[in-house]
């Protein structure tokens, strides 16, 4: 089973790279983008057949290692 | 002085330390891999520079999971005394030692250059040989520097006495929103902090690389002699 | 399975391989059959002007390549020098053009690590990088991203694996707009009883295959870079290649470490055309056969076939031929490294190469002919073109405007950006960083002795007159380094010039050498390694093909006794200027 | 409209950072977890109120700037 999990910056925390990317689509001629925030992704292959226990893990290794929780959240969905 | 360097896979800067530490004490320090699950008998633990897991995901992240974590963990407890340089600081913080995070650069980019750090007390193991507002020159060299915590932390940080270095032009004037004197953009222009108990020290720039007239100076020297004083006594 | 597997082979997919129609005769007659698909592939890349050199082997042999310090010379992963105190100095360039045109971050990236290999291949543990870059027009779009993924992808990787970058140069004109060349160089220090070679020896000894896992990165690499360059390269595109720093950091110390002990027989790292190179000149050198099972090798996909893992360019591998009872303690350390290792093979006494997978055998080449018999050009040269004519010098500015315009020219302007991007200190032994003296030093650690090194060479000198032009380069090398007060030791170059197949290219190249060749015999000063880039090309608006500069890059290597007596160019006060030399 | 883009490394190509993170979750014990791969999320707000024409534009700008095609596959999914 796949789980991805979504890690963003808390609300409240600069994010430089996504002003930078900001910045740059406006140089682009992408005028109707206004606030751009980026994350990471973690696709991860579960060996577990049961999504909600998947979940679980999922947010436990979030909690564990894929997360700074001082600066970020996270989400976790299966995918497939 | 007895001072023991841990290297994580990754870790580049173990030897630069390792010198700077045996031009002080005259005794080369013990190398401590990462696998290790205790600590020899040491005063000062040293988590060194360089890019601990390639710095993948987040610097430090994994490394402060390493077996040896819980170890240091003990030591840091009982009262003992650990410098985190770089990628050793940003252990620290990942490991939560120390409180806050650090960022990407303001800039995006790995800077390599020299700064300066003003001296914030004098009165610690680590920053004994140097005056109170003291201001010395040292390398840089990380891409993930820029200092960062809530509101609460910085301000019981401040409020602690708890800021160890701040990025200041060279006559010592501060400025953080100006990038050439606080290039990384860090909160308040910090450079390193200290544990509540001052026995823990992160820094960012690295002292260790300049304690040799050959190298350009012996700007950096004083952490280290400083440190041989308070733990030799 | 790659699409190519289904194709009968024949000389249309031996064209398609970048085989003439002679070579493959000559690979039918080797054979005395119809070569497998796998067979096939690894002729066309050991035949490829990548790995054999074929236009410009004949040129190189006449460069200067001796003297007393010298330890090794071509020939080897790196040129070594002796040093004093029983050290040594490894050093070589390799150029990452054509991957850096179409990935630049990765294309720089992976060409660090690259050379970084060929040094550390050799016992020695790189103290040093440097590297020479050429981008376009400053103006045109495309130079900004390449500039920055380029300059990105050197620091990220130097950094990462803690070596420090200590020198460079920079140059910018519009012949490189679509083929920017990145050229990079590495530094290493070793013990001179502790310096390991390619040949193989010892029927029988297992052959071992360490470091990352193989993927389908790069299949062809060595053929793309040696080819024209043009609008095909970007349907060319999943063959880039991804670097990982951080294994490269352990790959070094895993082989340091066993390298401390005795059990190594042979050791080449896996660069262009990967396995196979390494295993073809492994044996070759050493004149004995080899049998590869390749079900053993470390796979990072699924289904591969023979033919991918022989052509595969997955980066941070290495090939060691072993002492069999030395085995185990390898294994552990690799283990302890968290790398992969595993037994691929042994040699034998057949003087063929033989592999095998899932119970075929899909290659079986005698290895004496495919050396022996690989291709050698000696391609027609035509005269350089004219020199562009220089317009009469006037004066229109007044000099003050003359020199803010000059010291704003891309050319000339400050380069702290860029290596303020590149992590100077790190080792501890950087005594002279970018910018601070006209050759970087650094001290070789525990010692006196301090290594000063530099990479020189000016391409529209060479432009307008190829022999002179690579005169100068060495000549400037040589001063770089004079004065710093280092005693110049020896050379390594990049070669790096326009397709072979124009004969004023080839007019260019050979001349190019020429000049070198001089200077390097008048200043005693030879050329102990180095790599040729050809066919640097790029279509012109109008479907043109068009050459870049011709760039042959010197990175020059001198000793200092004590490294206390470096001189920088910083002028302390109250000093007179003294101008050596006529003007 | 909130638009977020997903950069994902296209399958064959190495990816060090999910390969280092795999292993650091097997030294965590978690050992349900086979392969980790990690990509990059960008959030776009786009001042546009037709789903349709907003992924039309994130897919734009994904090419444009977002994702290095050389190296990685993206998707873009309206968020909010
Ligand atoms: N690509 C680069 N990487 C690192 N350092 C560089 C690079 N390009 C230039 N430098 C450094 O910038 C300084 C000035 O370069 P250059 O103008 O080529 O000097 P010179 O003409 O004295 O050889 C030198 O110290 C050189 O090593």
């Amino acid at each position: 089973m796949k789980v991805r999990v979504t890690v963003m910056l808390k609300d409240g925390v600069l994010d430089p790279q996504g002003k930078a990317v900001e910045h740059a689509l406006h140089v682009l001629d992408f005028k109707n983008v206004g606030d751009v925030r980026i994350g990471r992704v973690i696709d991860l292959e579960i060996a577990e057949s049961d999504p909600a226990r998947a979940i679980v893990q999922a947010n436990e290794m979030a909690r564990a290692l894929l997360a700074n929780l001082v600066i970020e959240d996270f989400a976790a969905e299966v995918v497939e | 002085m007895k001072a023991g360097i841990v290297v994580f896979p990754g870790t580049n800067r173990e030897r630069d330390m390792a010198i700077a530490l045996r031009s002080v004490t005259g005794v080369a320090p013990r190398m401590i891999w990462h696998r290790e699950i205790e600590l020899p008998d040491l005063d000062l633990v040293v988590l060194p520079g360089g890019f601990s897991y390639g710095d993948y995901l987040r610097c430090g992240a994994m490394a402060a999971h390493a077996p040896i974590m819980p170890a240091i963990r003990r030591f840091a407890q009982a009262g003992g005394h650990i410098l985190g340089v770089c990628n050793g600081f940003q252990i620290l913080t990942e490991a939560q030692l120390l409180p806050g995070a650090l960022l990407r650069n303001a800039s995006l980019r790995f800077l390599s250059q020299d700064c300066f750090l003003r001296v914030e007390r004098n009165d610690t193991a680590f920053t004994r040989h140097w005056k109170r507002h003291d201001v010395f020159r040292t390398p840089m060299a990380h891409g993930d520097g820029n200092y960062i915590a809530d509101q609460e932390t910085v301000r019981m940080l401040e409020g602690d006495g708890r800021v160890a270095f701040r990025y200041v032009a060279p006559d010592g004037r501060l400025d953080a929103a100006d990038v050439t004197l606080n290039p990384n953009g860090s909160m308040g222009a910090i450079a390193g902090i200290f544990s509540e108990n001052l026995r823990i020290c992160g820094m960012m720039p690295h002292p260790e690389d300049l304690v040799d007239p050959l190298m350009g100076g012996e700007d950096g020297k004083p952490l280290f002699t400083g440190l041989v004083e308070a733990l030799v006594g | 399975m790659s699409k190519a597997a289904q194709k009968p082979v024949d000389a249309a997919l031996a064209k398609e391989f970048g085989l003439t129609a002679e070579e493959y005769g000559n690979v039918l007659s080797i054979m005395g059959r119809t070569p497998s698909l796998t067979e096939l592939g690894i002729f066309s890349v050991m035949w490829s002007e990548h790995c054999s050199y074929k236009s410009s082997r004949a040129y190189l042999k006449t460069l200067p390549t001796k003297a007393p310090w010298v330890i090794h010379g071509p020939g080897e992963n790196a040129g070594v020098v002796d040093i004093g105190q029983g050290l040594a100095a490894i050093f070589k360039m390799e150029s990452h053009n054509h991957p850096s045109f179409i990935e630049p971050y990765q294309g720089a990236a992976t060409g660090v690590g690259g050379i970084l290999r060929d040094v550390f291949t050799m016992g020695a543990r790189p103290v040093a990088n440097l590297n020479a870059l050429r981008f376009g027009n400053p103006d045109n779009p495309q130079t900004r991203r390449i500039v920055d993924g380029v300059v990105r992808g050197v620091g990220g990787y130097g950094n990462c694996v803690g070596v420090p970058t200590v020198g460079g140069e920079i140059n910018f004109h519009p012949a490189y707009d679509g083929n920017p060349l990145v050229n990079a160089m590495t530094v290493g220090v070793a013990r001179q009883d502790r310096i390991f070679l390619s040949a193989a020896a010892g029927v029988g000894n297992p052959v071992i295959y360490v470091g990352s896992k193989t993927g389908r990165d790069g299949i062809h690499g060595a053929t793309m870079s040696s080819s024209e360059f043009d609008e095909d390269a970007l349907a060319k595109r999943p063959t880039v290649q991804v670097g990982d720093p951080f294994v490269e950091k352990l790959l070094i110390e895993a082989c340091l470490e066993l390298m401390a002990t005795d059990a190594i027989v042979a050791i080449q790292d896996m660069g262009a055309a990967g396995l196979t190179s390494s295993a073809v000149e492994m044996a070759g050198k050493g004149g004995v056969g080899i049998e590869l099972d390749l079900d053993n090798v470390p796979q990072r996909e699924r289904g591969m076939t023979a033919y991918e893992m022989m052509l595969s360019e997955s980066q941070e591998r290495m090939l060691i031929v072993i002492r069999p009872d030395r085995t185990e303690q390898a294994r552990a350390i690799f283990e302890k490294w968290e790398l992969d290792f595993a037994v691929i093979g042994h040699l034998t006494d057949t003087g063929r190469i033989v592999l095998r997978h899932k119970g075929e055998t899909e290659a079986d080449i005698p290895l004496a002919p495919l050396a022996d018999q690989a291709p050698v050009y000696h391609r027609p040269t035509a005269p350089a073109l004219p020199p562009v004519p220089l317009e009469a010098i006037s004066d229109p500015v007044g000099i003050e405007q003359a020199l803010l315009r000059l010291i704003r020219c891309p050319d000339l302007a400050s380069r702290e950006w860029v290596w303020n991007q590149y992590d100077s200190t790190v080792g501890g032994q950087t005594v002279r960083r970018p910018g601070a003296a006209d050759a970087a030093i650094i001290q070789v650690e525990d010692t006196k002795i301090g290594l000063a090194m530099t990479t020189d060479c000016t391409p529209r000198y060479c432009r307008a007159n190829a022999k002179t032009g690579g005169a100068q380069a060495v000549a400037e090398a040589w001063r770089n380094i004079t004065a710093t007060g280092a005693r110049p030791l020896a050379v390594t170059d990049n070669l790096n010039f326009g397709s072979p197949e124009k004969p004023e290219v080839m007019g260019q190249f050979v001349d190019a050498i020429a000049g070198m060749g001089e200077a390097c015999r008048a200043l005693d000063f030879p050329v102990v390694s180095g790599n040729v880039s050809l066919y640097n090309e790029t279509r012109g608006p109008d479907g043109e093909s068009v050459s870049i500069l011709p760039t042959p890059a010197i990175g020059g290597l001198g000793v200092l006794d004590d490294v206390s007596k470096a001189v920088g160019l910083g002028m302390p006060d109250g000093c007179d200027l003294f101008l050596i030399g006529e003007t």
